[in-house]
């Protein structure tokens, strides 16, 4: 773990084996669930733009079971892994992706814009960094509102050159608001390489904010966890906003139509040798968490949700036609409210 | 109507505990129109937030507070600085209560000073009323008159979704009855016949309701005509309704506005006309409105630039 | 289309060193629409950039290299991408000419992909270049097919102005003649008509020319009726001549755009026909255009909320 | 001089007394012209929006002079001082703030927007920080045209607040362009004090990007002329950008509308006893480079100048209203170009 400045030394409680469980399922669900998408993508049961998580997944996984349920995130538009390690139902999500009413959005939204509010999911955003402000906001109302919870904000390396990387980072940063950033870098905004992108780390850029700002590995769930249980027991206490980079990568094509010119098979074997799953599994296997079995076992439940979440989306119905003007604005019912 | 819109929000943060206020100098300088001026004294810095230059950063903020349950007033010192904030206004305000189904909404209210006529030149002059108007989603108030600005500006704060309130800068120092009732509302998309005639339709929203209002005086006074003038006062929601009708007594209408012309709102309600009253309609609807150029700093050139009450009455003297 | 696209850029390149292009992934990507493949291997990384996503930054860039003597062409991804950069557009390459009065100009060519129908959702779904033709000072181009791309195109590296270049994706793969002559320009302005008839007059730009074609075809097809269609080809400056001397001819007039109908350009040229051709019109001038709401990611309500030749031939009917 | 991180050493020249006298003169030329405009304000003569650049002459006049006559500026709206110390016609000026035909921009622009090409001064800019994505596609262009001319962008500390300063800056550094960043913190943007709009300090912020950043007094003209000149080495020899923080003080209201609220009449008589102009008025006494009798000559030099810039406005036509539409667009000349 790099430091940008001195940060807290005091960790959480390192996750029991219950949790550790919790998390190996979470990221075999992501992975499985991800790669069931690609099939639906070219089956066509799935359209529009497709960003797949797998590579990724310790880095929801981790992050997201650090919150409390009163907590709130806003993320990009990479979203399902988010979305499920936040408890959304595969079926729901699912059926988003196929356009259907039993999805989260009705249909509406689609893989970058996955919502659920009843988990405080507030979405997947799908203009880069264009969630960043919102997030300082979701902070400044926890802010005005006395409670503690905190706002948690997940983006791609990528959106650290949007302005509003900046004006989200200094707004929180003087108004000292419980947001913890959260910098998915997987080393290529699209075909663009993080090192052509930036002028510095992530991380140092964000340490001139004067917030604690730290690089970890985002292939590793524990230390994903920890950080970030230290990221909110900070910002929580009134100190202001922390900043993590997670270093982490993506085993797909930013999206289903990438050509991926712009990187080698090599390179993306080289990154799966360091699996956060495999990874995972060998730890608790060794610690004695874990037997093949059991792992067995947790494939045969996920495998069983992805197709039961096919399934459900199949037979959700689309919305009818005489629903395209549904939702556009809230109704006002006067002072009800 | 600088207190008019004052007063409405200082009521509506004494009403509802969620409403708090936030933008560029609102706060000690009191306003760069000084439409927040002792607010902060009142009500304090958590709910009258100074913000750095950052406009994108806290209209966001704004969207964020308010799908955590806040009723944000963001101020945008003038329209023109709207354009560094344009994709959180139309991607995120103007649509997230879409794109999640119905999930959350966007209880956000956008105040921004809109209009040329003060020499400040081409980046400072805009009139993008109707750009805004474009976006569903959005609603977009325009008052022409102090009561109603109050009026409106409170049923802004009552609204769960998005609304951009734009203020005419040559109209701050408007005056005008102004009810006391704290319950005084104005509902959208309701224009106001602020005047009554025969011969031919005035139309405009915001500075330009003025020119048609004079428009009418010299039409009567020089030409014995009489005009019926619509103050639109909200342009979406857009009451064709009021307009139509109008229109089918007195079969000839001009609409008028600041913003240019080519590509402008204007051209929404001259097609609407035409399509709601084709039969009626005894001359094309004339437009009245900026002349496509950007704004020139000297006061002659600025003056011809801008729509004015004798460019009105040209237009309806030669569609007799 | 996309291969012409391609010719238009690297010809230019070829002929004049000052071209050169910028963009979030043209360069080792190919360009997220592929319309930059392969340049970067003939051109190098200096005269094609690849940049981080920082839409302001370069536009603005863009700018500052166009006031230097540069005639760059910034790519933005889409034209979803252009709203966080608006305001270098607008107060910057759109107004310098005149607020500098005269002395400098931005030779800048933006090129930037629009338009719904790949279920992209509402962020990812915009059409607005009537949005962009409201400004002074740009040109706004919208080719519907390949050799006109190419022309107009090249056309736009020799315009001393800054030019927003509209491509819709649903045209990318869009096959036709496209002349190999290097100097092959198309001029601003210019409508072409690209089938002519008698009983209406339909109006498109970009992809809604396609359904005017096609609608045209059903036309005569199945209702034994004949139509003009035309492509305006850019959008600012506007060829109303030729649809105005078409609509003399035909009496009526139906306006098509995939934006939303609300505050669209096509109100522009409804109004416009009316100005110039009221004592010729037989009916009022339909619009047929987007829904008004943000488009949704479902494929049958994308469908529905898209402007389609059927919707193009009902109102030719209902007008009769 | 705080340096946010390592700089070169080397100082160029020391402004021999010639240089100073310039300077000197510059100076009061700016001070007395922006006091005329104060008045011809009031008298109805000038309108729109009227900043002034009281207080911060040093600034203009150390910057500027270190340039070449190739380097090109862009700067922002409070851009009088900046047009004039780069040689800018006084009679020119004042006929554009009288919007006449005799102005640099033939009255179309007015006081925010300044612009000489012959002098390479490309303009005063009046969105806050609009201008500084300008000066990176300077730099670019200097850089792709293999010449060694810089670019020089001066913006204020309210700039930094926005997004486009992360991004030009970012561009600027990652592209390693010729651009000096040259910020002048005069404590307020409006009415919001400094330590209110930033996390941090701006040179600390900067130096973030890895580019060299100084802060220095910007109110001593030589130390802002000597950090300029080390700045353009630097950047000249394709280093990349430079950032300095010029730390200075507007004595009069952010424009002439402003009721000044938010500070008081004992702040600004604190920051007037640092007056550059004294300040290099005494040193030159003390050098033996001045003596009251040469000052009161420039004094009345820099009078008859303004007041034959006020003539000279005064007796230039305003623009005929049949050249509205001039120079929307440049014609198009075919290839002739
Ligand atoms: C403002 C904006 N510009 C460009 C895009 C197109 N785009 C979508 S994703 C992407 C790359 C983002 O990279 P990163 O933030 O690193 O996230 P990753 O995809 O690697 O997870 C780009 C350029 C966009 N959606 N929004
Ligand atoms: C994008 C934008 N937002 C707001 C404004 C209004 N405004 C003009 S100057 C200014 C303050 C700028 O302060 P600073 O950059 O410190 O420069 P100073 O005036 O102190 O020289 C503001 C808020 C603007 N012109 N542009
Ligand atoms: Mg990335
Ligand atoms: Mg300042």
């Amino acid at each position: 773990m790099s430091v940008g400045q001195a940060i807290p030394t005091t960790v959480g409680e390192p996750p029991d084996g219950d949790l550790q469980q919790q998390f190996l399922y979470e990221m075999l669900l992501i992975r499985r669930f991800e790669e069931k998408c690609a099939e639906m993508y070219t089956r066509g049961k799935i359209r529009g733009f497709l960003h797949l998580y797998t590579g990724e997944e310790a880095c929801a996984v981790g992050a997201i079971n650090a919150l409390r349920a009163d907590d709130k995130i806003v993320t990009h538009y990479r979203d399902h892994g988010h979305a499920l390690a936040r408890g959304v139902e595969p079926n729901r999500i699912m059926a988003e992706l196929f356009a259907r009413v039993g999805g989260t959005n009705e249909g509406r939204g689609g893989s970058m814009h996955i919502f659920d509010v009843s988990r405080n999911f507030l979405g997947g955003y799908a203009i880069v960094a264009g969630h960043m402000p919102i997030a300082t906001g979701l902070g400044l109302a926890a802010n005005l509102s006395g409670e503690d919870w905190a706002a948690l904000c997940i983006f791609g390396d990528g959106g650290v050159g949007e302005g509003e990387f900046h004006e989200a980072l200094n707004l929180a940063a003087i108004w000292k608001l419980p947001v913890v950033w959260f910098c998915e870098n997987n080393g290529y905004g699209m075909g663009v390489p993080f090192d052509d992108s930036l002028a510095n780390d992530v991380y140092k850029i964000a340490a001139s904010y004067q917030m604690p700002s730290v690089r970890i590995d985002g292939m590793d769930v524990l230390e994903v966890y920890s950080a970030t249980q230290l990221a909110l027991a900070h910002v929580r206490e009134g100190n202001g906003p922390y900043f993590i980079e997670a270093l982490t990568y993506r085993y797909r094509g930013h999206s289903m139509a990438d050509p991926e010119l712009y990187r080698t098979k090599a390179e993306v074997e080289e990154y799966r040798k360091r699996d956060a799953i495999e990874r995972l599994k060998r730890s608790m296997i060794a610690d004695g968490l874990l037997d093949e079995t059991n792992y067995q076992a947790l494939v045969a439940r996920v495998d069983a949700e992805v197709d039961e979440a096919v399934a459900f989306a199949d037979a959700s119905p689309e919305p009818g036609l005489h629903t395209l003007y549904d939702h556009i604005t809230k109704e006002y019912e006067g002072d009800a409210e | 109507m600088r207190e008019a819109i004052r007063e409405a929000m200082r009521e509506e943060m004494l009403r509802d505990q969620r409403v708090f206020l936030m933008g560029e100098d609102i706060g000690a300088y009191g306003g760069s129109y000084a439409c927040t001026r002792g607010l902060l004294d009142e009500f304090g810095p958590e709910r009258v937030r100074d913000t750095p230059i950052s406009e994108s950063g806290i209209v966001g903020a704004g969207v964020g507070a308010a799908l955590a349950g806040f009723i944000p007033m963001v101020e945008i010192m003038t329209i023109n600085f709207s354009l560094v904030a344009l994709d959180q206004i139309v991607n995120n305000a103007s649509k997230l209560h879409y794109m999640s189904g119905g999930q959350v909404n966007v209880p956000l209210v956008l105040r921004m000073a809109s209009g040329g006529g003060s020499q400040l030149g081409a980046t400072h002059s805009h009139s993008l009323e109707g750009m805004f108007a474009h976006f569903p989603g959005l609603t977009v108030v325009c008052p022409a008159f102090p009561g109603d600005a109050k009026g409106l500006l409170k049923r802004s704060f009552r609204e769960p979704n998005p609304v951009v309130f734009i203020e005419h800068t040559a109209l701050y120092g408007a005056r005008g009855e102004v009810p006391d009732d704290p319950e005084h509302l104005v509902e959208f998309g309701q224009a106001s016949m602020v005047r009554s005639g025969t011969d031919v339709t005035l139309v405009g929203y915001s500075g330009s309701v003025h020119q048609c209002y004079r428009a009418a005086d010299m039409l009567s006074a020089e030409h014995g005509l009489t005009a019926d003038v619509i103050d639109l006062r909200t342009i979406r929601p857009l009451d064709m309704s009021t307009v139509v009708s109008s229109v089918r007594r007195t079969n000839r209408a001009v609409v008028v506005e600041d913003d240019w012309k080519f590509g402008g709102f204007a051209g929404e309600i001259a097609a609407q006309i035409m399509e709601r009253a084709f039969d009626w309609l005894d001359a094309p609807v004339a437009r009245v409105a900026g002349k496509d150029v950007p704004m020139p700093y000297n006061r002659n050139l600025e003056y011809a630039a801008l729509p004015s009450e004798e460019d009105v009455v040209e237009a309806v003297l030669a569609m007799l």
